[in-house]
């Protein structure tokens, strides 16, 4: 099982060295980091009389996955989109890699490492789940107009992309949609093949919003081994979510927004005690996180009841 | 004092023009040049004319008579020049544009005529038609102004109708100019055809227009969204549609133009700087009631929302109580009344004919998109733009190009604009 | 939160006679439903589901089993191809949704629950659109319960954020008073803390005497409230069984659930 | 219908020769086709024009046909150039073994159909094309028409405009051959007669409505107002009534296209008193329409029937003349039959002069159609009508003028 | 009832100018409606600048005719890039507004009095296509067979002008199936589906549209410059909207997105009005249909085709080539 091994795994390289970056660092909102990939200064969006962003400065670290939450309405997919080039901020700076992006469209984002996700998903009806996935390979050969009337040119690529493809898909346990149209799936496999998709791109920060929002549970946890490879293969991930089980499960580090600003951050234990943001988001039901050890032991219980119950019916 | 009798008798110099004799004159036995001579309206006699072939080989010189006429009979067709004696004219009068030079062609067995307009001396001005109840340019804006809003109107009420379908059902109903042919036509029955006055007529028609809208989605639309048929079909079947409506009516109507039997040509009155025929002001007023009354019923009543709630989404419209197919009929039957009167008016202000529709179409789509596509206000603030660009803009292009003015200010809006003047634009995310 | 005793014993895998039992005095029953979207492709192969008066029902299942499409079908939105469905013992088989409204049918969808172009009072107004009289006490009780709600009541939903449409989208259903509603994904989106309460209320509103179905993939919880549930899995139900009994199946648990949320 | 449709005995089971038709002999039988608009923008002129056709071929029929054969004929639709649908016809034409195709209507049609006909030898001939560009076309020979000139016409128009003492001149076209042409004529006579034409707005007949066209002729306050048009000067009409230039302030004066008796009837009385209009033809119409009228009863426009008819009756006396009736033995002697010689007004009358060995002049009922090298008519009448105050003209014109066209 | 003269004429017209032309120009439209979703309503624009570059450079300018062809296509990209840059950001129902505007504006310029001298008016040019008829390769004469008793000839100027023009479609047809299978087209099919959804995903989503504007605008140049070879003239009322509706109208009947949808959706619409109006005219001829007379045939064959159009797209609403598949898709 994925997830479990990585669950227990835990100190994995990339993991440990997220955690070691976040050791000392102090829980205000704005903190720097020691290595951030994204840098943000007084990005404001107003919509009308509505300020639904208006973020001071926060940065993202490097290699890790770090957590975006806050109560709904709070800002986050609209602080995604200022980001990605998909609206415009009133005011407002941010780099990335050290280049400065604001302004820069929408696609020239995408294709300089930063990649987003739609929390209303956006599945391509009409192709199919694999043409989906095909789509999001950067730089391939057969996407320029000449060469694309030449197919020797650009097959070999495209085998190679297929094959990645494939691979993803049979993790997000889409494999058997592959050859259906995209328009065809269910709500959550939306959500399954916009991440899946967005992770084609082999983008340097991926931005998920709420990439699990409607996923089977059973699929969500084996899926956030995937995410952990992610970071093992030193990938930043930056995800909105609203499930905590997730959230303090992956994250190496959770950033709070609340009515447009950001206002709190820290590791997922330290955040999710405090009272701010108990308050304004989590609410009473939450307060108390599993520690990982109750977590095996009750997975153990399981398998081995189901082990159990095998054996009976071999038996019989 | 001096300078207003100045003034008038330039007034009255402009009035006087010089007639002929009699058009009568026996064909084959004229072959040369003729005219003649009047200042304000009495002949003059003894003006000296000299013609000249165009090389300038002496003709022959004549002087008016008493009538005023002169005539010159020449042997060969060809290209004359007619010079006016100046110095041979009473000494009050002056030849009008100063030119008294004319170089006209005769033709074989034919006598051509030569004017030379005269007029008192000492008008103001070489060209008296700038006096001559003549425009300001600020009369003929005002003017087109109000033609615009008439037309803005009109569009406005067939662009309201064609709104209301493709905002409730997606459907780009490019028969649409049929609906709105088919309107002024049953007026035109009931009112040439049975003889009714074109009032109760064009009441009449709008509601059996109102009834086949209905049907038509009762067995035709509604059964085609039954079965699934995408918007896209739809509108190519629209196109279908509006073939097959438009040569019934060419069967049935025939290829020429009609005109109601009441309110035809109907004399325009003054009113300030604009004149307009009284039917105008009160298709105005009807058409701008309609808009309203519609517009305020989509933004308040329960079914005006509902069918808003439809256009967004169907299936959660049906999940929250809607009877979805009873709205669309509703927004089909009051579309189809509506395009129905938008066709009587545009009737009433043009005339009818079985492509009346699908001529103004292209302004009714510009006046939608123009407003924000599927926004009852939007189709009336777009139609009304297009209409004032189409009229206001032949202050400075040629009238042929009017549309194109319109056009262009359509582009030049959503280039600005995406969405239309009233739509919103889309979330993204 | 301690494990009750019946949590050994194990969640049945459906079978008909347990369902033709359970389905006698039931509320709403489908039986051996057969439906789709695409022709010649069947999503759900014959699936059984009943509830009875007041009871809360859940609905858990892989992504793409078909549970969306069930109530969909129960609610006249997808073409039955066979089976049938009865509300009372009233045939309501591929029945316009608006005519279920009136017999008392809610349902919130799980995609496209909201008029973007409408206000978020209008697309409540749209909720009472059959019992335009009670919209003023309605609009009372859910800008009770989301207060957002109230204070951006002119905003077009169409620009709200996930989670206010979702908010949106619970609280038009609950604009007539049903007596049967169904829920499909309802807490998706939200934040905990309206999780929470997304939950509470379904529980209190269930209490209340209306009958509740809910699809959640936030299997656990939904668990936890219902009276049963039902797994489903490739259009058919694989378990069912009383909500505990669900939760504590080792299968479902490995299955459908998984081990890292533990509510 | 219409008489004189024998299209049934025509011989199908001819296998065509895989040689060009241009040298092929007539079978025998002339064969007629009409290219005129049923549907489209000039669908109101269809009826009147096939009705002329029919008329033609009736009345040759009657009198024995052509070669001793009846005269068949295949009506099509030349549509309008938005539909480009005449091509079609003409290959439907050109497969029934068309001798002449008469039509179309439209100029614009007319140039693209015309290398598809005469390239196959076959007659067109247009009874309504006034562009100027079919003088000159490339057309081997086989095109011809009856249309009105508009340069005869045009020079007319203007003379009267200025013998009317009209010094300043606004001119209301409609922007096509038609329309342009004739007021390129129109202006160029007025101005040289020594009037000036103080505005000339070239109208799209399409357009919505024709209230900033006529605004714009009100801003100069001309005092002589020429329409040229057709069908949809009422609505014009209506707009300079609306925006005060009525006709009796201002002298309207109005071409064949719109010089009409049933287009303005509903207006209110004396709106067009004493306005003056040029029709091209010297007989008197009312004969002519009330047998049109047997033809087709629900007749309302007359607009190139004349044409239409006489283009019928020249080519079959043409046929009758080359003993021929393949299309280039008929067009060299179409000429032939339409100028010197001895006058003759119906197709009967005319064929018995020529069975008598006679040379004919056909006298048409559109004007004296006479035709020169290039295929027009070289000589025209034009009639001058005055519409009276029930907004219909006298049938007896003011005044006929007939001159060369050419000069 | 001439039945030998309409099969004939019927299948001519299925293989003829005209279904050459608008099939060809009908594949531009399948490559900005069917594939990239640009519900491009001036497609008989393209075909106009084409055409009257050709015959403005060749008669007017004076100069040879492969000038003029290569004004003609220079004329086509300018117009996809003048039309393209203000209205490729819109929303797709937008774009079919103020592209039919452009086509319109386009259209009254070549008609308008002001611009006779260069574009000839309402009657347009005519006389530039000697350099064309000159690399005919048939000599004078009618080519063709007997198909049983039906003959099927065109003469010598047609059957070039057809041959060109099955040659250009088979080339436009190869390169829209190469194009269309490739990564480019892929990119082309996402924009069609959510152009937001391509951008986030790096491919500059403006720059693919206006690829793919200018390339079926190119393939629509070439129907212009068919139309002003065939009939050796252009007229500006030819490339009104109601061309474009026409291509549009073959595009889905034949299938949207599909190589070879237009080409058969032009060969049924042709083949459709010629057989119903050949029918029609010899019923009435023929005096079969005693309730109407010649005058009315003409309108009669429009319904018809409409009632055609209608009951097509009802049963088929794929088109000849769709997949339902697709269709349910759509429809929710
Ligand atoms: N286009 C818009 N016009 C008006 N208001 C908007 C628009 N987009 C977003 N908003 C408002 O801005 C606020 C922030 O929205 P945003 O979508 O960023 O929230 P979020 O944090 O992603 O919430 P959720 O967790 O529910 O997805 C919301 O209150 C929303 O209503
Ligand atoms: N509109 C549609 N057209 C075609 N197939 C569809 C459609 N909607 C859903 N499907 C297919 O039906 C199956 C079941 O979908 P459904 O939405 O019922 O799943 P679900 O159980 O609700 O999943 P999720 O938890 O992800 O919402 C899926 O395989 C999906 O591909
Ligand atoms: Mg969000
Ligand atoms: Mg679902």
């Amino acid at each position: 099982m994925h997830a479990e091994t990585h669950a227990q795994a835990g100190t994995s390289e990339r993991k440990a060295a997220a955690l070691a970056a976040f050791k000392d660092l102090a829980r205000d909102p704005g903190v720097p980091k020691p290595d951030p990939i994204l840098v943000v200064d007084n990005v404001v969006r107003r919509f009308g009389g509505l300020t639904a962003v208006e973020v001071g400065h926060v940065e993202v670290q490097r290699g890790s996955i770090t957590a975006l939450i806050g109560p709904n309405g709070a800002g986050k997919t609209t602080f995604f989109n200022q980001l990605t080039g998909f609206d415009t901020a009133d005011s407002g700076s941010w780099t990335f890699n050290g280049r400065a992006m604001n302004g820069v469209p929408a696609h020239k984002v995408a294709r300089s490492g930063m990649v987003r996700t739609f929390q209303l998903t956006k599945a391509l009806s009409k192709l199919t789940v694999m043409e989906n996935m095909r789509l999001g390979a950067q730089q391939q050969k057969g996407e320029n107009f000449f060469r694309a009337l030449v197919p020797s040119l650009w097959r070999g690529q495209e085998d190679e992309i297929t094959e990645r493809a494939e691979d993803l898909l049979t993790r997000f346990k889409l494999d058997a949609k592959r050859d259906d149209f995209a328009g065809s799936l269910s709500g959550g496999q939306r959500k399954l093949l916009e991440m899946a998709r967005a992770l084609m791109v082999q983008p340097e920060l991926v931005m998920l919003d709420e990439p699990m929002a409607g996923v089977n549970p059973a699929l969500t946890q084996s899926l956030l081994g995937h995410v952990k490879d992610l970071r093992e293969q030193g990938m930043t991930v930056l995800f909105v979510e609203h499930d905590m089980d997730m959230v303090r499960d992956i994250s190496d580090w959770v950033i709070v927004m609340a009515q447009g600003a950001v206002i709190a951050e820290g590791p997922p234990g330290t955040i999710m005690s405090d009272e701010r943001v108990i308050d304004a988001y989590l609410g009473a039901h939450h307060d108390a996180p599993l520690s990982e050890s109750e977590l095996t032991a009750q997975l153990h219980e399981a398998e081995a009841a189901l082990e159990a119950e095998i054996e009976e019916e071999t038996q019989k | 004092m001096r300078r207003a009798v100045i003034a008038f008798t330039a007034f009255l110099g402009g009035l006087i023009f010089l007639l002929a004799g009699p058009a009568h004159a026996g064909t084959a036995d004229c072959q040369g040049l003729k005219g003649t001579l009047k200042l304000q309206g009495q002949p003059v006699n003894g003006a000296k004319i000299a013609v000249t072939t165009e090389s300038g080989q002496p003709v022959k010189e004549v002087t008016s008579n008493a009538q005023g006429t002169w005539d010159v009979q020449v042997d060969k067709p060809g290209k004359y020049k007619v010079t006016l004696d100046v110095s041979s004219l009473p000494k009050n009068a002056d030849v009008r544009g100063g030119n008294n030079v004319r170089t006209p062609t005769v033709y074989e067995g034919n006598c051509s005529t030569v004017l030379f307009a005269l007029q008192p001396k000492g008008a103001p001005g070489q060209q008296p038609a700038d006096t001559d109840g003549e425009i300001t340019f600020w009369e003929q804006a005002a003017q087109l102004t109000f033609e615009g809003l008439n037309l803005g109107l009109i569009i406005a009420l067939a662009a309201l109708g064609l709104s209301l379908i493709y905002g409730t059902t997606g459907l780009t109903n490019f028969a649409h100019g049929e609906l709105v042919t088919l309107g002024a036509i049953l007026a035109y029955a009931f009112n040439v055809g049975f003889g009714l006055h074109l009032i109760p007529a064009a009441v009449i028609a709008v509601a059996v227009a109102g009834v086949l809208g209905y049907l038509q989605d009762r067995f035709f639309w509604g059964v085609l969204r039954k079965r699934g048929t995408g918007t896209i079909a739809m509108m190519i079947i629209s196109i279908g549609v509006a073939l097959l409506l438009r040569y019934v009516f060419l069967i049935f109507f025939g290829g020429q133009n009609e005109a109601y039997a009441q309110y035809t040509a109907q004399p325009g009155v003054e009113i300030g700087p604009i004149t307009a025929a009284p039917k105008n002001f009160v298709a105005m007023g009807i058409e701008l009631t309609v808009l309203i009354i519609v517009g305020i019923a989509l933004l308040r009543t329960r079914t005006g929302k509902a069918a808003r709630a439809v256009a967004d989404n169907p299936a959660l419209a049906a999940s929250s109580g809607i009877n979805v197919d009873r709205v669309i009929r509703i927004i089909w039957a009051s579309g189809g009344a509506i395009a129905a009167l938008a066709g009587i008016m545009l009737g009433l202000s043009q005339s009818l004919k079985y492509t009346m529709g699908q001529d103004v179409l292209l302004l009714i789509f510009a006046g939608v998109t123009l407003g924000g596509l599927g926004t009852a206000f939007g189709a009336l603030v777009g139609s009304l733009v297009v209409g004032l660009f189409v009229q206001v803009s032949t202050l400075w292009v040629p009238p042929e190009l009017k549309s194109v003015g319109a056009l262009v200010v359509l582009i030049i809006v959503l280039l600005v604009r995406p969405q239309g003047i009233l739509g919103r634009r889309e979330r993204i995310g | 939160m301690t494990v009750p005793e019946s949590a050994q014993s194990k969640a049945a895998v459906t079978d008909r006679s347990a369902h033709l039992e359970g389905a006698k005095d039931a509320v709403l029953r489908c039986d051996e439903l057969i439906a789709g979207y695409l022709p010649g492709v069947n999503i759900l192969n014959g699936s059984d589901l009943y509830v009875k008066e007041g009871e809360l029902i859940g609905i858990i299942g892989p992504n793409g089993a078909g549970k969306s499409t069930l109530l969909k079908a129960m609610f006249g939105l997808v073409n039955i191809r066979s089976g049938t469905v009865l509300l009372k013992g009233e045939d309501i088989t591929n029945m316009k949704a608006h005519s279920l409204v009136s017999r008392g049918v809610g349902y919130v969808p799980q995609t496209n629950n909201v008029f973007p172009s409408l206000t978020i009072e209008e697309n409540l107004e749209m909720g009472a659109f059959q019992v335009p009289g009670k919209f003023k006490e309605r609009f009372e009780f859910v800008a009770e319960l989301f207060p957002a709600l109230k204070e951006r009541r002119k905003q077009r939903a169409g620009s709200l954020s996930g989670g206010e449409r979702q908010m949106v989208a619970m609280a038009r259903a609950l604009m007539t008073e049903p007596s049967v509603l169904l829920l499909d994904e309802p807490s998706a989106g939200l934040s905990p803390k309206l999780q929470d309460l997304v939950f509470i209320q379904a529980q209190q509103i269930n209490k209340a005497g209306v009958t509740v179905i809910m699809v959640e993939q936030n299997a656990r919880r939904c668990l936890q409230i219902c009276h049963r549930g039902y797994v489903l899995d490739q259009g058919r139900n694989a378990y069912t069984g009383t909500g505990r009994q669900l939760a504590n199946d080792p299968k479902v648990i490995e299955l459908y659930l998984g081990t890292l949320a533990k509510a | 219908g219409g008489g004189g449709n024998t299209a049934t005995q025509t011989s199908t089971s001819a296998a065509p020769s895989s040689s060009a038709p241009a040298a092929a002999k007539g079978d025998g039988t002339l064969t007629l086709g009409t290219l005129l608009p049923q549907t489209g923008s000039l669908a109101f002129l269809g009826p009147p024009e096939i009705a002329g056709v029919n008329l033609a071929v009736k009345e040759i029929n009657e009198a024995g046909g052509v070669l001793g054969k009846p005269v068949t004929k295949y009506d099509t639709d030349s549509g309008d150039t938005t539909t480009n649908i005449a091509s079609q016809s003409v290959d439907k034409l050109l497969a029934q073994k068309a001798d002449a195709i008469i039509g179309a209507a439209s100029s614009s049609v007319s140039e693209s159909v015309i290398d598809k006909i005469t390239g196959a030898g076959v007659i067109q001939f247009s009874p309504a094309n006034t562009s100027d560009k079919f003088t000159t076309i490339n057309d081997k020979g086989l095109y011809f028409r009856t249309s009105p000139p508009d340069k005869l016409q045009g020079r007319v128009l203007g003379d009267l405009v200025v013998a009317d003492g009209n010094d300043t001149v606004g001119i209301l076209a409609m922007q096509d051959s038609y329309g342009t042409g004739l007021a390129d004529q129109v202006q160029k006579t007025v101005t040289d007669g020594g009037a000036e034409v103080v505005e000339r707005v070239d109208y799209d007949p399409k357009a919505a409505d024709f209230s900033a066209d006529v605004a714009k002729i009100k801003a100069k306050n001309p005092k002589g107002i020429v329409l040229i048009g057709f069908e949809e000067t009422a609505k014009v009409i209506a707009e300079l009534v609306k925006q005060g230039l009525p006709a009796d302030k201002h002298k309207w004066y109005m071409v064949d296209g719109n010089t009409s008796n049933t287009n303005y009837v509903k207006m209110p009385k004396g709106t067009l008193d004493g306005v003056k209009g040029t029709i091209p033809g010297a007989a008197a119409p009312e004969e002519f329409q009330s047998k049109l009228k047997e033809i087709d009863p629900k007749l309302q426009d007359f607009s190139y029937a004349p044409e239409s008819y006489d283009a019928a009756n020249l080519l079959a006396l043409a046929a009758e003349a080359a003993k021929s009736d393949a299309g280039v033995d008929i067009a060299a002697k179409l000429a032939e039959v339409s100028k010197g010689g001895e006058k003759c007004k119906s197709f009967k009358e005319c064929v018995d002069l020529l069975k008598a060995g006679k040379d004919i002049d056909y006298e048409g009922v559109s004007g004296p159609v006479e035709f020169n090298e290039a295929g027009d008519p070289a000589v025209a009448t034009i009639g001058i009508y005055q519409y009276g105050a029930n907004n219909k003209y006298a049938t007896k014109a003011l005044e006929y003028r007939t001159g060369n066209i050419a000069g | 009832m001439d039945w030998i003269t309409i099969i004939s004429t019927t299948l001519k017209a299925a293989v003829g100018v005209e279904t050459v032309l608008y099939g060809i120009a009908a594949i531009g439209v399948n490559i900005h409606f069917g594939y990239t979703g640009l519900l491009n309503f001036g497609q008989a624009a393209f075909m106009g600048v084409a055409g009257y570059g050709l015959a403005v450079t060749v008669t007017v300018l004076g100069l040879p005719f492969w000038v003029g062809i290569a004004v003609g296509l220079v004329a086509a990209v300018l117009l996809a890039i003048l039309l393209g840059i203000p209205t490729l950001q819109l929303r797709a129902d937008y774009l079919a507004i103020v592209t039919i505007a452009a086509a319109e504006i386009v259209r009254l310029i070549f008609r308008s009095v002001a611009f006779k001298n260069v574009f000839g008016g309402s009657d347009g040019q005519r006389g530039f296509s000697d350099g064309f008829y000159a690399l005919n390769p048939f000599s004078e004469g009618q080519y063709g067979f007997n198909l049983g008793p039906v003959p099927l000839f065109f003469n010598n100027r047609q059957l070039w002008v057809i041959l060109v023009g099955w040659v250009l479609i088979a080339l436009a047809c190869t390169m829209v199936y190469l194009l269309m299978k490739s990564p480019w087209g892929r990119v082309l099919k996402a924009i069609r589906e959510d152009e937001d959804a391509v951008r986030s995903l790096g491919k500059s989503v403006f720059s693919y549209k206006m690829q793919s504007l200018i390339l079926g605008g190119v393939i629509g140049s070439l129907g212009g410059f068919l139309y002003g070879l065939a009939y050796a003239s252009v007229q500006p009322d030819v490339f009104g909207t109601e061309t474009t509706f026409y291509m549009y109208t073959m595009v889905i009947l034949g299938g949207a997105a599909r190589v070879l949808g237009p080409v058969i959706g032009s060969m049924i619409f042709w083949g459709l009005l010629v057989l119903i109006y050949g029918v029609l005219s010899e019923a009435v001829g023929a005096g079969y249909i005693t309730f109407m007379d010649t005058n009315q045939v003409g309108a009669l064959r429009w319904i018809l085709v409409g009632l055609g159009l209608i009951l097509l797209l009802i049963f088929r609403p794929q088109g000849i080539f769709g997949d339902k598949r697709e269709i349910a898709i759509d429809a929710r």
